[in-house]
């Protein structure tokens, strides 16, 4: 039984139809990369699967129970998928250590002696340990990034998604935080993610999909997508990302 | 100390001779002008009379005692229901459209109906109804009219408040698997209470002198006792007297509140 | 007293309302303990007669909406200046009228010339105090050009007049000389109308509950003070002599 | 129709029975059981006297017109000098301080001084300083002490919806070589305004009664006309009239202004 | 004389220095990137040339006159000097369109209509034609950001600021923008760019400042830094980031 999976996934806004009928297989553990222009509906899908956007048509399932059923529990499902947003959303009004403690706190029922010990070795890992009582806005945007990133993985979510969460970070740390994936792949983590960094995409990925106006035009393999892409579309993406 | 200190430091000591200049300028203006206008000597007489003051004054202060008690147990009333209200127009779900409607005909009747007469009303027509002696008091009746009125205004305060909160917070907060309870309590409800101190400020400042309409169906506080003695002495100064004291009371708060606004934002950026 | 045995608020004792404030010459200082002043004098009169002591008379303060509030009232009997009227009747009860007022024209020191006719006084910007008789017999026999102003007492109408904002106001008698001699410098009481002038002449009576059993007793009262002269004597004591004050035509 | 849409739809059908059953057996046991009290047959004639309002509804709506004209040209100046009074207490550069301090001078001391002494000193005080006879009418210096008091509070709200901007897009608009004017105009009070109409409709509902404090210095607005019929007949019906006229022009106000709110916010979004 | 030089620029916030000390010299015509890892001061140092923030000492010229002078009209100086956020910071309350059309309306004096032709050719040349109408909520972060670099552009300033623009952008359009900058260098502009894309420093920049802890450490012609870098910083954070 696939992890998750999505099964033809209509998302409109008013007229515009964002997610033309996504159909998707993430196996446990997987880690699933989704690529295209800006745009095509990666964010928008990661919502859906998160269940912050209601989806038109479809159906979203994790571990083979159907989420998307209107009417469902939303909160418990969110607890099980962490989502990491393109633009950080951090809470302003709390400190780094508030924003990523309040999860845990409300939802796991711990105290905030509990967290500490678990909180700091993510903030450590992070290279964020002094930078634990500053807020938002006292943050470089990479401080942001990563922050919400630990918010995210406080919850200890089944699946993480990530929406292009390299893209506030300097390259050095470009790298570390991809070590810090790859390390929760090996811990078994299930993850999408929506990214421009083919280069991490090919080394990390078990499955790319190509998004292309709302839907997925090809996926398969990194190997194969990324050196015998079988769609023009791809190629012609491909071609000038990776020039 | 670099250059722009320095130039701070002056800009500032600039503008503080100007602003000194400037007030001491026009207070100067009013004090030896107006004077000079024929009526001044009544007008004075009327309106700032400092015997009449001295002699009504303790009185008034008395009287306060009153207003300070409505005050004291109204106002978190009024916040409690206020934000309830507030919360019940916001509900999102289908399931709860009856709550939001209920808020909106809440809102829209007690903005909508005079204070005047709500006090009216609630004051003596319940109490009409035949409830017995301590259960008529105008105090608890008037307190729920003023509560009630209250509560729609600052209830659309509220509402405003947690609309201004983007909606990207709301999201974040349930992505992270916490209830539509706690995403309101923990996220929105902090930034947008923060948002609206000023507007809220208003309201508790309004309320303050609100007190006084229960004067309408009996209690004698500050403003009908300052009324009793404009009646009696045909002077306006009693007025002048409450007015003091309600600049006492509201000028520190005011300040104070302003104060923490601004040393939280200082912090913030 | 046997007429008033069980009927009044507490038993033994007369509570009576008085206005907060209360003015003169109906009431003096504000103390109508003293028994000074038309009202707080005819109320200890009534008493007397009803068979109460002095000292079993309790004084409350009310406005004019308390006296009229429906429900339990907190007093038995409400002094203040109250005018008779049928549609106030139908909500509340009225003694027999203890005086008879006549209106008076108060007018401000830059209008004394006015001459005491109905035309000369329509061309006036008038005054009054909202919650009186005066505002119907205003607009029914004055009938100004400009629309009146109204206040909520005397003190807000004697502003208005030194605001020159006004230049004449409507009182019952007795409270117009009061405001000339006294309050307003200058200003002068230049006529009154005769006391039966229209059909229902404005009577002050004792306002009591709807349906208050002490009715009878205190109009047994009124009517043996009325007999006895008393009242006459009262009303000779504490309110001017009116008959200086020319007619209105 | 898909899965999602079947069932919102049935949800609002669903709630929209609970909204009717509930407000029904609401309204019902009102109904029933108030009449019951002792003494309704009292209160009912005192507070809801069919014959009485009818008598008395044209007169109130007559006077209705002055509150009318009064609110037209006092709402404008409110607005006006409420936004100013706003912008000189955010006034950033300590050149400006002069205009910060009076701001909050401005601010503090209308807010907390009590209406009616506002009214009474403008209204009766200035004009009893000498002013000939069209210059002193109560029409003009109440409407201004009105101006005045509502000024203070409503500068308040735009402060605080000004404040609601986050400073980035100040910085950005700045960047690109705006003034700080332009800055202010084009890109913060937009959004500022836009932040607090809630709280400014309750500004606004408040003044359209508020109107009625300037028949302490003479005008007869429906307030008073309301309360000569109070007093003449003893019976509080002619208020019920007055708040029947107001929900009439409120609520629809409401409703109006909401409606635009919600449409701006789903087409942003 | 250099169209843009920094004199031992510093700037605190509080008690943290975040530029300590800054001097760089920038050509007319020249393209200077500042790389650093996050926190580094990059974005902070780029408001200030832009006069955002006041510096607390050293001087800023531009075209050899000194703008960090207190009291100066900023007014005409930010006019001259464009920037581009890291965060976008677009005025939700305007469609892209009006969004890109204030400045020039308010302070280069023009109509709409004399506006739209230059405004709709930056548009298209930006992949943005159709989005014209849009509030920014309705945009993806991608198209976001390029709105964001329109506006700056449509000010025809002298200099322009980059603070890592190309973050949020998919590799197809990195290579788009990238291309226009190339184009705006033929043209003579004056650019600063703060950004993680060391291939696109090494390929366009006339000069790399490295910054580490508010200072820049290193500067140089990119081959020479990227290949001969000489400080054990900037050899520290190269060898991570070109990993
Ligand atoms: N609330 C909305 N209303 C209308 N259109 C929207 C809304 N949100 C997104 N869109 C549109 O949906 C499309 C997909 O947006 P999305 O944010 O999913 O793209 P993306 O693939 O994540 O792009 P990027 O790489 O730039 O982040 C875009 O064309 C966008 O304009
Ligand atoms: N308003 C502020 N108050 C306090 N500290 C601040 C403030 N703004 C920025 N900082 C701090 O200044 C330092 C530099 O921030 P800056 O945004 O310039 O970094 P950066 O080099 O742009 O990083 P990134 O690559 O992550 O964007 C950071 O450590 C940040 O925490
Ligand atoms: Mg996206
Ligand atoms: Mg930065």
């Amino acid at each position: 039984m696939p992890k998750l999976e999505l099964n033809g996934v209509v998302k409109r806004f008013g007229e515009r139809t964002v997610c033309d009928g996504i159909s998707l297989t993430v196996e446990e553990g997987q880690m699933v990369c989704l690529i295209g222009a800006s745009g095509s509906g990666k964010s928008t899908l990661l919502r859906c699967i998160n269940l912050l956007e209601p989806i038109e048509d479809g159906a979203i399932y994790l571990d083979g129970e159907d989420i998307s059923i209107p009417g469902l529990n939303l909160q418990s499902v969110r607890a099980r998928i962490g989502i990491v947003f393109q633009s950080f959303n951090l809470f302003p009004h709390m400190t780094a250590l508030e924003n990523v403690m309040l999860a845990p706190r409300r939802v796991r029922g711990l105290t905030r002696a509990e967290l500490q010990p678990e909180v700091e070795t993510l903030f450590a890992r992070f290279g964020l340990a002094d930078r634990m009582h500053n807020y938002p806005d006292q943050l470089s945007g990479g401080q942001q990034q990563r922050v919400a990133i630990v918010r995210a993985l406080a919850m200890r979510p089944e699946v993480m998604l990530f929406d292009e969460i390299t893209s506030a970070l300097d390259p050095q740390l470009v790298g570390e935080v991809l070590d810090v994936l790859l390390m929760l792949k090996r811990q078994g983590m299930t993850m999408v993610m929506a990214t421009h960094e083919m280069g991490f995409a090919r080394e990390a990925a078990d499955k790319v999909c190509f998004l292309d106006g709302g839907r997925i035009i090809e996926e398969g393999a990194p190997e194969v997508l990324f050196d015998h892409p079988a769609q023009p579309a791809t190629q012609a993406f491909l071609a000038r990302a990776l020039k | 100390m670099t250059r722009r200190e320095r130039y701070e430091a002056q800009q500032r000591r600039r503008s503080l001779v100007i602003a000194a200049t400037s007030t001491i300028t026009v207070l100067a203006a009013i004090y030896f002008l107006v004077p000079l206008a024929p009526g001044w000597a009544k007008v004075q007489q009327s309106f700032f009379n400092g015997e009449t003051l001295i002699k009504t004054f303790p009185k008034l202060l008395e009287a306060f005692r009153i207003n300070v008690m409505i005050f004291a147990w109204s106002a978190p009333a009024i916040a409690i229901l206020g934000l309830l209200i507030a919360l019940a127009r916001d509900a999102k779900s289908p399931a709860l459209f009856p709550l939001r409607i209920f808020g909106a005909a809440f809102t829209d009747i007690f903005r909508g109906v005079p204070v005047i007469l709500t006090v009216y009303l609630i004051g003596f027509g319940i109490p009409g109804l035949g409830l017995p002696r301590p259960w008529n008091s105008p105090y608890i009746w008037g307190t729920l009219a003023l509560v009630l009125t209250y509560s729609a205004y600052v209830a659309e305060i509220f509402r405003s408040g947690i609309d201004s909160v983007h909606h990207s917070q709301r999201a974040a907060a349930l992505s992270l698997g916490l209830s539509e309870r706690q995403v309101m309590r923990d996220v929105v409800l902090p930034q947008a209470i923060r948002n609206v101190v000023p507007s809220q400020m208003n309201m508790l400042i309004a309320l303050q002198k609100d007190v006084s309409l229960l004067s309408f169906i009996g209690p004698v506080e500050i403003f009908r006792q300052a009324g009793v003695f404009k009646s009696l002495l045909a002077n306006f100064t009693p007025y002048v007297g409450a007015a003091i004291i309600f600049l006492i009371v509201t000028v520190p708060a005011t300040r104070y509140a302003d104060h923490l606004m601004a040393r939280q934002m200082r912090e913030r950026r | 007293g046997s007429c008033a045995a069980g009927k009044t608020l507490t038993d033994g004792k007369f509570t009576i309302a008085t206005g907060n404030p209360a003015y003169y010459p109906w009431v003096l200082d504000d103390a109508p303990e003293s028994g000074e002043g038309f009202e707080a004098a005819v109320a200890y009169a009534v008493a007397e007669e009803m068979g109460f002591a002095a000292d079993d008379v309790v004084w409350v303060r009310s406005s004019f909406d308390e006296a009229i509030q429906p429900g339990a009232k907190e007093f038995d009997v409400n002094m203040q200046q109250y005018s008779i009227t049928p549609e106030r009747d139908q909500v509340v009860d009225f003694s027999a009228p203890y005086y008879t007022a006549p209106m008076a024209v108060l007018v401000s020191p830059n209008a004394t010339g006015t001459a005491p006719t109905l035309e000369a006084l329509k061309g006036l910007q008038w005054g009054a105090v909202g919650s009186t008789t005066a505002v119907p017999k205003l607009s029914s026999i004055i009938q100004p050009d400009n629309d009146p102003l109204l206040y909520g007492d005397n003190a807000d109408v004697n502003a208005a007049m030194s605001a020159n904002q006004i230049d004449a106001a409507l009182f019952d008698l007795p409270t117009a000389l009061f405001l000339s001699a006294v309050m307003i410098e200058g200003s002068k009481v230049i006529g009154q109308f005769p006391a039966d002038e229209s059909d229902n002449p404005d009577q002050f009576g004792m306002l009591m509950e709807e349906g208050n059993p002490l009715k009878s007793c205190i109009d047994e009262a009124l009517a043996a003070l009325t007999d006895s002269g008393k009242l006459a004597e009262i009303e000779a004591k504490w309110l001017q002599d009116s008959t200086g004050v020319p007619l209105i035509k």
